[in-house]
C-alpha cells in the first residue's frame, strides 16, 4: 500500500475531490498548510509598515491506496489541480507497511 | 423664529440620537462584514467606513443645502450653494415649522441618514468591487440620488413668517415616511438592485459555498443597528416627546415581530430557525417599521414586524430565481422591507395615535392613503434604480467598477487593501 | 394628572437609558457567547437574541398589564388585560405618583428588563438546551415569574385621584430595591439555580476543560453591558435629576470596586488576575450596585462592589463542591451579587443621599431595613425558584428540555442551528 | 447659586454623554487589543480595563478634588482632601460659574476623562508590561500628572458670590481646549513617548513581523470610540445647547477628514488605502479636533481633520527613524493629533461661531491666540514627559516594569494573565 | 523505527492521549485535520441556501516508535479510539530512516 | 528521495526558513502542529478553574531532498533550531519513491 500526500492550491480542492472520488477513491484526509517556493507571495502594510508573506496556502491530501491505483489517481491528482502557473503544488508518494481501520480492526488493504 | 426657544430636553434627545444613528454604520460595517467570506471581510467594511468620510464631507460642503435648502424654492432640491453651517450657530431648525432645536443639530442628525444610505448599498457587490470606484461612486450617488430624494421626502420647507417655501415633492404630498422607508431602504435597495446587475456575478456564485465568516460579527453588527436605531426612528421626531415614545416602542417590539417572524419561516422552510436568520430578521423589521413608526399602534407595530420577517425571509431566495447576485441582500431585506412597511401604513395608519398621521384601510380611512404611499415608493424607486444604473455603467465603462477575476479569487482585502483580517495562528498565518 | 406636565429632558433622558437596556441584552449574548465552547457560541447567543423577541411582543399584547397594570387592584400582579398601548400615546406615566414622561417611554423602559432578565437565566444551562423548549419556557416564565414579580417590586400603584391602588407587594412594604436587585437578579439566579438543576451536568462536566472560546468577545459584551447598565440604573430614576446623577457615579464606582475586588481574590488565591475575572468583577459589581444606586454614598459604592468582586469570585466556585451545572455562574454573579447589594443597603442606606431612602445600620437606623431587605430577598428567590422548578420539569417531561447527548457532543450550533460560529480558515472548516 | 436651576435636559445629554465617554475605554482596548499579536491581546486590553478600576476608585477618594476642588486656591491643583461626593448630591456643577447640572453628573463625566488618559498611553509599552507593574503606574501617575494637569485645563474655579477661586493656571491664561486636547491628548502622548524609552524595544522589533491580529477588533474599537467622542466633545458643552451642536458637528466631520486624509496618504506612499489607516485616521481626526471643536466653523472643522489625518499617517513611521519602540502609535496619533489641534485653534479659531472664543490668524485675530496655544502645548508636554519618566524609571528601578525576555516570547497573555485569548479550533488549541 | 499515523475522532483524543502515555510513549505530534470517507457530513444552511459540509472534523497522530514497540502501540490506539460508528478513523504505519533530537543531536532509537 | 519532516518551535522558524534556503533548498511545506513531549506545558485559569494546556505550539516542516543533501539540510535544521532546552524538536526522514510537479508533471528528482 502507499500513501500519497499531495499538496495543492486551495482554489483546487474541491476539483480534485470531486475527480478522485469518481476515480473510485473512497476517503482521504485534508489539512491546512503554507508552502514555500518558488511561487512568490505578497506584501502587506500596516501603518506604512511593509510585512512581505512568503507562505502561501495550500491543501495537503492525504490518501492511503492499493499499489495498483497509485498511477491512476497521481494522473487524476495533476490533471486535475494543474493550473499551468507556478505553484500548483507536488504530490509524492511513500510506502506503507500496514494499514489497520479503527472501527473493525480490520488490516491491510481492505482497511482502506 | 418668535415664540420658539432652544428646548436642552429635546436637544438632549436628538443631540443623543444623532451620535446612535452614526454607530449605525460601523455597526452595518459589522453586519456586512461578518456575512462574507474572510478574504473579503476588510473591503466590505471599509466601504462602509469610507463612506462616512466621503459623505460627511460633502455634507458640510454643500449636501446639507443641495437636500435641506429652500432658497431655490424647487419641490426636486433644496439649493446650490455651500452649507455654510459656521453661520448658522445660533440658528433653530425650521423645517415646515420651528423645531427648539439647533440647526446644527438636525445637519447633523440628517448627515447621519445620508452617509447610512449608500452605505447600505454595499452589500450588493460584495467580493468584487473596486474601492477607488466605490469612492467615486458614493460621491456621485448622494449628489445626484440621495440628496435630492431626502429632499422629496424630508424637506417640509423653511417658513419665513406666513409661508413655507422649499418643500420636497413627497413631502408636500402628503406621503407618509416617518423616518426613511422611501428615501433610505428602498433608495438603496433599489440602487442594491442596479448595482447588483451592473457587477454581476461574483465568481463561482452558487457552485461554492460563500457562507459567513463570523456570525458573532453579523450578530454584534445587528445588535448596534438595532440599538443606534432607536435614534434613527425615535429622534426623527426631532424631539422627546409622545411622539418619540411610540416610535421608539413600535421599533422595538415591530423588531422583536420580524425576528420571530424570519426565525419561524425559517424553522418551518429549511428544518432550523438559525442566528442568521434572527440577525437578518431583525434588521427587516427595523427598516418596515422605519417609515411607519410614528403612525400606528404598537400592536399593529409588531404585526407589520412580523409580517416584514415572513416576507423578507421569502424574499431573500427571489435572487437565485431572477439570477442577480445582490451578494448580502440587499434587495431582499431594504427594498421589500422598505415596501412592506411604506404599504403598510396604508392599512395601519391611525389618527389616534399620532394628530399628524391619517386612517388607514383597517381604521376606516380607505384607500386614498395607500395610493399616496405606494406612489412614493414607486417614484423613489424608479429613479434610484434608473439614476444608479446610469452612474454604474458610466463608472464601469470609464474607470472599471470590477476587480480583475484573478484579485477576486485571491480576494479583495488582500488586492485593494494589502491586508488580512485575521492573524490568529500567529505563527504562519499571514506572518512571515 | 394635573400639574404634572412632559418634561423634554426627563424623556430624553428615559429614551436613552430604554435603548442602552436594550443593548444589554446583545451585549449579554457577546458575553455569554465568548464564554462557551466555539460549537455553542451562536446557541448561546440565540437564547438571548430570542428572548428578545418573545418578551416584546407578549409585553406589547398583555405583559405591560400584567406587571404594572392596577386595575385588579392587586399587590400580586397588575391586571389581565390587554396591554393596550395604542390608547395612551398621550398619556404621563403614573406609578404611585405621575412622572413627567410618556407611559410608553416608561413602557419601553420596562420592557428591556422583562427582555434581561429571563435572558439572563440562559448561562446557566448553555451547551445543552433545545432551542424550541428555550423558547417555550421564556413565555411561560415571564408570564409567571417575572412579570408578577416586577409588579412586587416595581410597581407603585396609580393614583387616582386621592388613593392610590395597584401598589406591588413588596413595593408597598418599602423593600429598597432601586433598579432590580430582587426582581431581575436574584429573580434570574434562582430560577438559573432551578435550571441547571432540571437540566443536569453537561457530558463531561468536570473532566474536560470547557474553556471560553473568545474572551475578547466576553470583553465586548462587559463594556456593552457596563455601558447600557448605567441606563439601567441612573435610567431608574425615570428623569434627569439627582437621583439619576447619583446612581450613575455609583454604578461607575462600584463597578470598578468589584473589577479589582475579583482580580485581587484571582492573584491571591490562583496566582494571576484575568481577563475572565476583570469582566466578570465588573458584571458582579453591576449586579451588586444595582438595587443599591440610589440609597447609597459614592464611597460605599465602591466598598459595596469591592465586597461583591471578592464575594463572587469566591462564589462561582461553590458549583463544584454542590454539583450543579450552572455552566457560566448565574448563581455565582446575579443570584450572590443581587443579595449582596439587596443586603448591603440594610448596612450603607443613607437618608442624607436620597430623600427618599431610609438609615441602614451604619447610619444609625438599625436593623429594620435589613429586615426589610432580607425578605425581599428570601421571597423573591423562593417564588422564583419553586415556580421555576416546576416549570422546567413541566417541559423536560413533555417536549424534553435537553438535547440528545449525541447532539451535545457535536454541538448544538450545528444540530439546532445548522450553523458555525466562524469560517475561518476559508478553505476547509466548516466550507467545501 | 442663586438664579441657577436643574436643567432636565442639559443634565440628560452630560448624564449620556458620560456614558458615552466611559464606552470609550472598552472602545480602546479593543482598537489597541486588535492591533497586537494574538499572544497579548488581552493583556493589552486588560491595562485599559483595570485602569477604569484604578482611577474610578482613586477618583472618589480624593481625585475629584484633587482635579476639581478649589479650597486650596491653586493654579496648580484643586484640593488635597477626600472627594466626599455623597455630601453634595444635591448641588449644582460651579465651575467658573454655575451650571444647570447636578455636581455629581459632572463628576461622572470628568471621571471618564481621568479614565481613558492613562489607558491611552498603555499602547506604547504593548507586548511587554508586568502587568502589576502597569496597575502602580496609573495609581501614581494619575495623581502626580493628570489630576493636576486637569486642574490647569479643566478648572475654571469656583465662585463664590462675586469672586472666583481655583481656577487652572492654563484656564484662567485663556489657552483654548475645549475638550482635552492639551489635558488628555498631548499628556498621554507625551507620557507614552516618555515610557517608550523606559521600557525599551521589544524583542525582535524591526525584524520579526508584528501585525494586528484581528482588524475587526480594531474597526470596532474605532467605531466606539467615534460613537463615545460625541460624548467627550459635545458633552463637554455641558449642556445641550448651540455650542453642543457645533461641538458635535465638528467631530463628525473632522473625523470624517482625517479618515480621507489618512488613507489618501497611504494611497500615495504605498500605494493602498488600509483599513488600519481608516481606523487610525478616524482617530487623529478625533483627536485634533478635540480642543478645537466648539471654537471653528465646520468648514475648519473638516480641513483640520484632513491636515491631522495626512500628518499622523506620516508622523507613525517616525519612530523607526527615531528608534523608540512606540508600539502602537500613542507619539504620532495623540501627541501629534493633539499638537495640531491645539495649534490649529490659532489659525482657524473664530469668535463668530462661539462668543466665548477668539479669533485666530485666518480671522484676523493675529497670532495672540497662537501664542498662548503654543504655551498649553509645551507646558502640559514638558511636565508629562519629565514626570512619567521619573515615574517609569521609579518603577523600573524598584519592582521593574518590563517582563523578563522570556515571558515576553512566549506572550504575556500567558504569563501574566494564564489565559489565552482564542481556543476556535476546540480540540487543540489551548484546549487539552 | 516507524512513524505510526493516526486520523481519529477529535473526541477521543483526550483518551487516546492517556492511553498511549501509558503505553510508555513519551512524545508525539498532533494536527488538526479534516477527513472525507464513508462517514456522512453535515448540512447548514444560510439565509435559506444549503450548504453541504462533508469535510469532518479529525485529529491526527503521528507517533515516532521503535520496531518492536509499533504492534503494541497501535493496538492500544485501535482499542482505545473505536467507538464502532462510521468514521472512526485509520492507523497506518510508515518506516523511519533515522531520527534526531534537536536539543542534543542525538539520532536512531534514543532520540525518540 | 526522502522526505525530511522537522518538528521545531514556532520562534524559530523564521531562522530555520532563511538557513534552508541558504542552504539551496528552493521549496518547502509547513504547518501548524501540537506536540507532546518531555517539555512541560502550561496553567490557564478560568473563574478559578485550572486548565492544564500540555499541547505546546510546534511548526512542522516538510522537506522533499535529494538522497545526497539529506544529510547536509538535517544538519542546517538541527544547528539553526536548536537552544538547547528540552522541546526544541525532533527531524525524521523517510524515503520517497516518487514525486511529481503538478504544473509540469516532471517526474523525480527535477520535480522537488
Ligand atoms: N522541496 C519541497 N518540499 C516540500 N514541499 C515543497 C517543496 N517545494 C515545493 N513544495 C510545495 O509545493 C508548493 C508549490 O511549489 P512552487 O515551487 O511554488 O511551485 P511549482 O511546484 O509549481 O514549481 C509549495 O508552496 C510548497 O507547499
Ligand atoms: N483512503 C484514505 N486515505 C487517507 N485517509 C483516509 C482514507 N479513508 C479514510 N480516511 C480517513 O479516515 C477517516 C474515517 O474514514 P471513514 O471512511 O469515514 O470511516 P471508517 O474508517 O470508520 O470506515 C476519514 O475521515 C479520513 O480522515
Ligand atoms: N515520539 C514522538 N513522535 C512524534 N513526535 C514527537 C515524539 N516525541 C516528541 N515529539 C515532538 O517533538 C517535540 C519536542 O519533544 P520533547 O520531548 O518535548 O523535547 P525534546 O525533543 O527536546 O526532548 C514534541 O512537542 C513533539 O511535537
Amino acid at each position: 500500500m502507499k500513501l500519497i500526500t499531495a499538496i495543492i492550491k486551495p482554489g483546487k480542492f474541491d476539483e480534485v475531490k470531486t475527480a478522485l472520488r469518481n476515480a473510485g477513491v473512497k476517503g482521504m484526509t485534508v489539512s491546512e498548510v503554507s508552502g514555500v517556493g518558488r511561487q512568490g507571495g505578497h506584501v502587506e502594510v500596516y501603518r506604512g509598515a511593509e510585512y512581505p508573506i512568503d507562505l502561501i496556502q495550500k491543501v495537503r491530501l492525504e490518501i492511503l491506496a492499493e499499489d495498483k491505483e497509485v498511477d491512476a489517481l497521481i494522473d487524476v491528482i495533476v490533471k486535475t489541480a494543474s493550473t499551468g502557473s507556478i505553484g500548483d503544488g507536488k504530490v509524492w508518494t511513500t510506502s506503507v507497511e500496514n494499514v489497520v481501520r479503527v472501527r473493525t480492526g480490520e488490516k491491510g488493504e481492505t482497511a482502506i | 423664529m418668535d415664540q420658539v426657544v432652544l428646548s436642552a430636553g429635546d436637544t438632549a434627545w436628538v443631540l443623543a440620537s444623532s451620535a446612535l444613528v452614526l454607530l449605525m454604520t460601523p455597526g452595518l460595517a459589522f453586519f456586512y462584514g461578518g456575512m462574507v467570506r474572510a478574504k473579503s471581510a476588510l473591503n466590505m467594511m471599509m466601504m462602509s467606513m469610507v463612506t462616512i468620510g466621503v459623505v460627511s464631507v460633502l455634507w458640510v460642503i454643500y449636501g446639507f443645502k443641495l437636500a435641506f435648502g429652500y432658497e431655490a424654492n424647487s419641490q426636486w432640491y433644496g439649493s446650490f450653494s455651500l452649507s455654510g453651517l459656521g453661520d448658522v450657530v445660533n440658528e433653530l431648525t425650521n423645517n415646515g415649522g420651528v423645531y427648539p432645536i439647533p440647526l446644527l443639530v438636525f445637519a447633523a442628525f440628517q448627515l447621519m441618514f445620508a452617509v447610512i444610505t449608500p452605505a447600505l448599498i454595499s452589500g450588493a457587490i460584495a467580493d468584487r468591487t473596486k474601492f477607488v470606484s466605490w469612492i467615486v461612486f458614493v460621491a456621485i450617488w448622494v449628489t445626484v440620488v440621495y440628496f435630492p430624494v431626502a429632499h422629496w421626502v424630508f424637506a417640509f420647507g423653511n417658513k419665513e413668517g406666513d409661508t413655507v417655501t422649499g418643500a420636497g415633492f413627497l413631502a408636500s404630498r402628503g406621503v407618509q415616511d416617518f423616518a426613511g422607508g422611501t428615501a433610505v431602504h428602498i433608495n438603496a435597495g433599489a440602487a442594491a438592485l442596479a448595482l447588483a446587475i451592473v457587477l454581476g456575478r461574483r465568481i463561482g456564485w452558487q457552485k461554492s459555498p460563500m457562507r459567513p465568516h463570523s456570525l458573532p460579527l453579523v450578530l454584534l453588527g445587528a445588535g448596534l443597528l438595532w440599538f443606534g436605531w432607536f435614534g434613527f426612528n425615535a429622534g426623527s421626531a426631532l424631539g422627546a416627546n409622545n411622539i418619540a415614545g411610540l416610535a421608539f416602542i413600535n421599533t422595538q417590539v415591530a423588531t422583536a415581530g420580524a425576528l420571530l417572524g424570519w426565525i419561524l419561516t425559517e424553522k418551518m422552510r429549511d428544518g432550523h430557525p438559525t442566528t442568521l436568520g434572527a440577525a437578518s430578521g431583525a434588521v427587516a423589521g427595523l427598516v418596515a417599521i422605519t417609515p411607519a413608526c410614528a403612525f400606528v399602534a404598537p400592536w399593529a407595530a409588531a404585526v407589520i414586524g412580523f409580517i416584514a420577517g415572513v416576507i423578507c425571509a421569502l424574499a431573500v431566495g427571489l435572487k437565485y430565481k431572477l439570477g442577480y447576485d445582490d451578494a448580502l441582500d440587499v434587495v431582499g431585506v431594504h427594498l421589500v422591507g422598505g415596501i412592506v412597511g411604506s404599504l403598510a401604513i396604508g392599512f395601519f395608519g391611525s389618527s389616534a395615535v399620532n394628530s399628524l398621521g391619517l386612517d388607514g384601510i383597517f381604521y376606516g380611512g380607505g384607500t386614498a392613503l395607500l395610493g399616496k404611499q405606494a406612489l412614493g415608493v414607486v417614484l423613489v424607486f424608479a429613479y434610484s434604480f434608473v439614476a444608479t444604473l446610469i452612474i454604474g455603467y458610466l463608472i464601469e465603462k470609464t474607470i472599471g467598477f470590477r476587480v480583475q477575476s484573478e484579485k477576486e479569487l485571491i480576494g479583495v482585502d488582500q488586492t485593494e487593501h494589502a491586508e488580512s483580517a485575521y492573524e490568529l495562528g500567529g505563527i504562519l498565518k499571514g506572518g512571515r
